[in-house]
């Protein structure tokens, strides 16, 4: 975008960088917001059909469509209260910095090739880091509400997160070992293609893994059947026992922008990104490098088959929500320790033996002498760029 | 600071913590009404419940004494009232009793008919909100969708869609309307394959097992001494049955009907139906065995009010009329236990030989099955006290009177 | 006023950063409250991350909010929690300790200032600015391969990477994380659980047995009026 | 913006960062970590002063390491650098663990976290 | 083991424990000495022939006319009668007891008659008696834990005593 208001609208360099920063953010602020305003809705009317109701019908039209934003308008309207015995300063801060991991966490997220806030060559590891830090806003909650049911829901959350984000890291990891790189972009390019190019059907590890990563991922975003720290029949609400008004929809915003964030990670780990089980673009002669308009035009679909990826998981663990019940947080340590972490640990050695016993796998530094690694690495073809310089790695690898 | 390590099973190696006092309730989405359990908990393990009732006090014994046997049934409705046509029936057969009265064989089937329907409801309703606190939201809508059609019915009935009056001292207050029956054997139908997706989504759901089986072990002996009843007793193994082991006034009243008592006997349940197998982790006695009888007994009322709307249809002659308002009641006392959807539901009625009584009691299954909750609580963690207390079933109404 | 365009925005980020790093370690010592030390503790880390972004390490960044920030200090946070009691929320520092720190953290920094000012290549960097992903050739060099620059015009062209260090680290980590748990043991009573109890009780008496027994009444009824019966 | 403090502000927000600015930051975590571990007496604010400290020196290493940062012609650490950040954050979480692990025990023992009534060994 | 025979067990066992019966009541009840009914409960539970295992029910009875029109009338004199409804599991078959006890204990108003407590025999009779002394006003010895369970702690009176009047105000709630 910065190079087309340079080079076609005629902006100075700096303003160019400033309004795509801007609209950038703005984007990602939206796509949190507005997005969670959409699943809010689609929650509610999903949650109904799945109970046999209808759920929202008259806000807005026939669907209910703005029963979130009429809820949101209440939400803001509503008085906010504050407990007794809190701690304001904690109080006030932690809604926020739970809602700003979880909007930090878009920055490196990439919607298609290049759209991407901040393409980071280590995309992967950022996301799931920023994601963890989460848990902060959802401790101090729990803390500074001065409320018994809140402070068990924060020191659950924080067992469970803690827990769960070392299962989290490892199913992470498969991909990354995979494609040779951490850069999101890198290793949804690699899935181009077919639908058999993506990692989930790469090799029996990796489809395992998958299902370890869905698990974890649902459990560190606290979702049922792991959301125990906002137990409504044990906890009253958890950690936002205490909270109303707008300051309890920034936790809400924060939760679905996880989900939304997780499910579009799984999406680009392990299911192409935005590469679709066909690849429609490449098959009516549409590629990257065909024009500008074109170029923008697959971009815009990829972003679409993305957003339907995410979209898709996000629906999942809604229909999972409304049909199990909850687990103990007892038996939710135990899936983490006992079952995942394992797993994922095998999986990972499962996959990691598959690259390297068959033919077409990567085993860096094995399979080659170090100095001919270096030399590809200093010579890489694609000049010196940080984009082109994490190709030539993967280039070079055998 | 030095601690004596004395009994090497009840010694455990964690973090120094303290004890913490927790209200779970009144206002508790899991408390299933007004009830307050105190929780003496160490992190996430309760070691002590405590759980302090009659927010929901209304003197219904005393209002008893100031009213005439047939007013007081709109109270007994308010008892548990979500089967209320079992509470009109338990104070109308104690009354009966001390009155040595008899009501036609049309009123007896009709009893059985409403009262079973009545047991469905309640047990609908059990089921669901189990699920609630359990922390599954859908089966309790799935519940009250089929509970809405006994309401409805009861509704065509007598008007009323939860205090219904229905059943009262001397028969029932009217007939049934005509149609009436078809309909309820359309639910029925309708409703027998609906039963198999509660298993599907609870019974044997793999999380609800874990959750329920072998949580909250109530020994045979520990629920008989208690008082516990329904349900919960029967959950624990013990072959007891108002409705086959009752007083003669009320065992009358299913004379012929066919009917096993849900029980798990030699290691299985009574095997008319399909049911799904006991889990290997269920243990006699556990939340899962006291859920599961109560679905049983869903089934088994299916079968009896089939059989009495046959036995009802097959009836001539006319239903007869209730006593009057302010019959005059014979002197002496009566007590009478009937097998409410809650467990036993006994009245005791004293009179002086006026039309009111002189003293009135209301013996609640829930009071002495929620008695014993402290007992299963006690080293559980936090997460299984709403799974304890929910498979107890209890109704604050019936408690607290 | 300064023009727009002018503006390094990677200094303004940095200035941002760093304002918020030093601003909440200031605070970390200035709180009274340790809960709301470790609020600020976590901020001060999070922006030093940012710094490392600025700097060009990625992947050391993302290890400091990963590890450190999403890792060591919620379990601090997990340990103010456990010993958060009224009495220890808030320990108040004596004011002779506040001016004795003050003072010698004073001259500290003095010293560390002016050493930080004392090479003049340090403060003139140079104006383009050409780094290298470094998440790659870390993990090399972690294994044991070194592909960076630094390494070109050593001798024998390669030179060795961290893995032994690697490997200790990992060894290490693993032995605290043993010697942590060990620790942290604490000899306290419990109350036996419910199940425990259960099963210390008599089992119950069986099924079977019980159903001989209660054949022998048929029918409810008091006891009194069983001849009548 | 007033004129007497325009040069400066100018100065600094229109001329790139060098080593020595990462070097100012990493004295001033350093310090605040040394005066936090003298002056709290909270076991687990010690705790964090160390944490403080340990970063402020990895704010260094990693001012070092970057190209981004160096003078033209200047060698940074490269690798080298960043290598160490990386061992620092590990042994700093390790350290952490042990440390909770000591002070947990601490609590246990003396029921309080107060550095200062840990005299036990005192003659 | 049914019928009379079962009362001259328990009379043997317990001499003078049972101070009255009545088999001809819809549902016959025995009269039990106020002091004894522990020690006749603890032979019904453990060693009668016929094992009474549950209490299902216990109530107290106010016999008392507050009318004075009316009390020249009756053929009582004004008492309390627990009414226990024993239960036995293994055989199912009832059994009522009574005890009369004093309103008042040495017709002292606000001195509970006293009865020994029943948590001995049955852990299930701790809510009952609390209940009953909740309500009706007995006192009863030995019991572990013997409070309000219904009405607040702090309420005063026993409501279902026939006397009883409604208090006019509790904590600035009008009452009547």
């Amino acid at each position: 975008m910065a190079e087309f208001l340079i080079n076609s609208v005629g902006f100075p360099e700096w303003l160019a960088w400033t309004v795509t920063a801007v609209v950038a953010a703005v984007l990602i602020l939206n796509v949190i917001a507005g997005g969670a305003l959409v699943f809010i809705w689609a929650e509610r009317k999903i949650a109904a059909r799945i109970q046999d109701r209808l759920g929202p019908t008259r806000t807005g039209g026939r669907f209910g469509w703005l029963q979130s934003l009429a809820d949101g308008i209440k939400l803001i309207a509503k008085e906010d209260l504050m407990p007794e015995g809190a701690d304001g300063m904690l109080f006030r801060l932690a809604p926020y910095v739970s809602f700003c991991a979880s909007f930090c966490a878009f920055i490196a997220l990439p919607f298609a090739f290049d759209f991407v806030g901040q393409r980071l060559n280590v995309g992967v590891f950022f996301v799931v880091a920023v994601l963890g830090l989460e848990v902060f806003g959802v401790i101090l909650a729990g803390y500074a509400s001065a409320s018994k049911w809140s402070l068990f829901g924060a020191m659950r959350e924080a067992a469970q997160v803690v827990s769960y984000e070392v299962p989290l890291g490892m199913c992470v990891v498969v991909p990354v070992m995979l494609a040779g790189s951490m850069d999101l972009v890198t290793i949804a390019e690699k899935q181009a293609g077919w639908v058999t190019n993506w990692y989930l059907f790469h090799d029996p590890f990796t489809f395992v893994i998958f299902w370890v990563y869905v698990t974890c991922a649902v459990a560190s975003v606290n979702r049922a059947p792991f959301d125990l720290a906002e137990a409504e029949s044990e906890l009253v609400a958890g950690f936002h026992t205490e909270y109303s008004g707008l300051r309890w929809s920034y936790f809400f915003m924060a939760e679905y922008g996880s989900m939304f964030l997780v499910s579009a990670l799984a999406a680009v780990l392990f299911m192409g990104g935005w590469n679709g089980p066909i690849p429609v673009a490449r098959l009516v002669g549409l590629s990257e490098g065909t024009g500008d308009t074109a170029n923008y035009f697959v971009r815009l679909l990829g972003m679409a088959n993305l957003l339907g990826k995410a979209t898709l998981g996000v629906l999942v663990m809604m229909w999972v929500r409304w049909t199990l019940p909850r687990l103990r947080i007892d038996q939710v340590m135990t899936t983490c320790l006992k079952y995942c972490t394992p797993i994922a640990a095998a999986m990972f050695a499962g996959a990691m033996l598959w690259q390297l016993m068959l033919p077409g796998g990567v085993a860096p530094g094995l399979s080659r002498p170090a100095g001919e690694i270096r030399e590809g690495w200093l010579e890489g073809p694609g000049g010196r760029s940080a984009a082109a310089r994490s190709s030539a790695v993967a280039g070079v690898l055998p | 600071m030095s601690h004596v390590a004395d009994d090497p099973r009840i010694i455990e190696f964690d973090v120094r913590t303290d004890e913490m006092l927790v209200n779970m309730g009144p206002q508790h989405p899991s408390t299933h009404g007004v009830l307050r359990l105190v929780l003496r908990t160490d992190g996430e393990v309760v070691s002590e419940v405590e759980p302090h009732i009659g927010y929901l006090h209304r003197c219904a014994e005393k209002i008893g004494e100031n009213l005439t046997a047939r007013q007081w049934i709109p109270y007994t409705d308010r008892m548990d009232y979500l089967a209320a046509m079992n509470m009109n029936l338990g104070w109308a057969l104690a009354v009966e009793k001390l009155m040595k009265y008899q009501v036609s064989e049309k009123a007896r089937h009709l009893r059985v008919l409403i009262a079973e329907l009545g047991r469905i409801a309640s047990h609908l309703v059990g089921m669901g909100a189990y699920g609630l606190d359990l922390g599954t939201f859908s089966p309790f809508l799935y519940a009250f969708r089929e509970r809405e059609k006994i309401l409805d019915l009861f509704e065509e009935a007598c008007g009323a869609r939860l205090t219904y009056s229905y059943i009262t001292v001397g028969g029932l207050t009217a007939d049934l309307p005509p149609g009436w029956l078809g309909r309820c054997e359309a639910f029925l139908d309708q409703f027998e394959p609906i039963i198999k997706e509660y298993h599907a989504l609870l019974t044997t759901n793999a999380i609800f097992v874990k959750r329920t089986a072998n949580i909250g072990v109530m020994s045979r002996d520990l629920a008989i001494e208690y008082g516990c009843s329904g349900p919960v007793l029967r959950g624990s193994g013990v072959d007891q049955d108002m409705r086959r082991d009752g007083e003669a006034i009320y065992t009358a009243m299913y004379d012929g009907y066919a009917f096993e008592v849900a029980v798990m006997k030699d290691g299985h349940y009574p095997r008319d139906h399909e049911y799904p197998p006991v889990p290997a982790d269920a243990v006699l006695g556990d939340c899962w065995h006291r859920f599961f009888v109560r679905m049983l007994e869903v089934v088994q009322s299916m079968d009896l009010v089939r059989q009495s709307i046959d036995r009802y249809s097959a009836c001539k002659g006319p239903l007869g009329e209730p006593l009057k308002l302010a019959e005059k009641i014979p002197a002496g006392d009566a007590y009478l236990e009937t097998e409410a959807p809650k467990g036993q539901m006994g009245f005791y009625l004293v009179s002086d030989g006026s039309a009111i009584p002189w003293r009135v009691r209301a013996r609640s299954s829930s009071f002495s099955n929620l008695a014993v909750a402290p007992e299963l609580c006690r080293g559980c963690l936090i997460a299984d006290v709403p799974a304890i207390v929910g498979s107890l079933d209890i109704v604050m109404g019936e408690i607290d009177r | 006023m300064i023009p727009l365009a002018a503006i390094d925005w990677h200094s303004v980020f940095f200035f941002l950063f760093a304002a918020l790093a030093c601003g909440c370690a200031v605070a970390v010592v200035a709180a009274e409250n340790v809960v709301r030390m470790a609020l600020y503790l976590v901020l001060s880390l999070g922006a030093t991350a940012g710094l490392f972004f600025l700097a060009g390490a990625e992947f050391v960044g993302a290890m400091q909010l990963m590890i450190y920030v999403g890792g060591t200090l919620v379990l601090l946070v997990f340990g103010v929690m456990l010993t958060a009691q009224a009495p220890f929320v808030s320990i108040k520092t004596a004011p002779g300790d506040r001016v004795l720190a003050g003072v010698i953290g004073a001259a500290l920094l003095a010293v560390l200032l002016q050493s930080a000012f004392s090479v003049p290549e340090w403060r003139k960097p140079a104006a383009g600015r050409d780094g290298e992903p470094a998440a790659t050739p870390l993990g090399m060099a972690l294994l044991g391969t070194r592909v960076d620059e630094a390494s070109a015009g050593a001798p024998g062209g390669v030179r060795s990477g961290y893995l032994l260090p690697f490997e200790i680290v990992s060894v290490h980590l693993l032995v605290v994380l043993v010697g942590a748990a060990y620790l942290a043991r604490a000899k306290r009573r419990r109350t036996p659980r419910a199940i425990e109890v259960a099963a210390s009780m008599e089992p119950p008496a069986t099924v079977a047995a019980h159903a001989a027994v209660g054949r022998e009444g048929s029918r409810g009824g008091s006891v009194l009026a069983g001849g009548a019966r | 913006m007033q004129p007497s403090l325009s040069p400066l502000v100018a100065s600094l927000l229109t001329e790139p960062v060098g080593v020595t600015h990462y070097l100012v930051v990493g004295a001033i975590l350093f310090t605040a970590g040394v005066a936090c571990m003298a002056v709290k007496r909270n076991a687990l604010g010690v705790l964090m002063g160390i944490e403080l400290v340990l970063n402020g020196a990895n704010v260094n290493f990693v001012a070092f390491a970057s190209p981004y940062l160096q003078a033209e012609g200047g060698k940074s650490l490269g690798l080298d650098g960043q290598a160490i950040a990386l061992f620092v954050i590990l042994l700093a979480a390790a350290e952490a663990a042990v440390a909770l692990a000591i002070t947990l025990n601490f609590y246990n023992n003396h029921a309080t976290v107060d550095v200062d009534r840990a005299d036990d060994l005192k003659g | 083991m049914r019928g009379p025979g079962f009362l001259e067990q328990l009379d043997e066992a317990l001499p003078g424990a049972v101070v009255g019966r009545n088999l001809e009541a819809i549902d016959p009840w025995v009269e039990i000495a106020p002091e004894r009914i522990a020690d006749v409960c603890g032979w019904l539970n453990s060693r009668s022939p016929v094992r009474f295992d549950s209490l299902q029910c216990m109530t107290v009875v106010d016999w008392c006319e507050p009318d004075p029109k009316k009390a020249a009338k009756v053929s009582w004199q004004p008492h309390l009668e627990l009414v226990y409804h024993l239960w036995s599991t293994a055989s199912r078959v009832s059994l009522v007891l009574k005890a009369k006890v004093p309103r008042w204990k040495g017709d002292v108003p606000g001195q509970l008659p006293e009865v020994p407590s029943l948590c001995g025999v049955w852990r299930g009779a701790d809510w009952h008696e609390r209940e009953v002394y909740d309500l009706s006003g007995v006192w009863f010895t030995g019991h572990p834990n013997l409070r309000r369970i219904l009405c607040p702690e702090d309420w005063e009176g026993y409501p279902l005593r026939k006397d009883y009047e409604q208090p006019l105000e509790y904590h600035g709630i009008r009452g009547r």
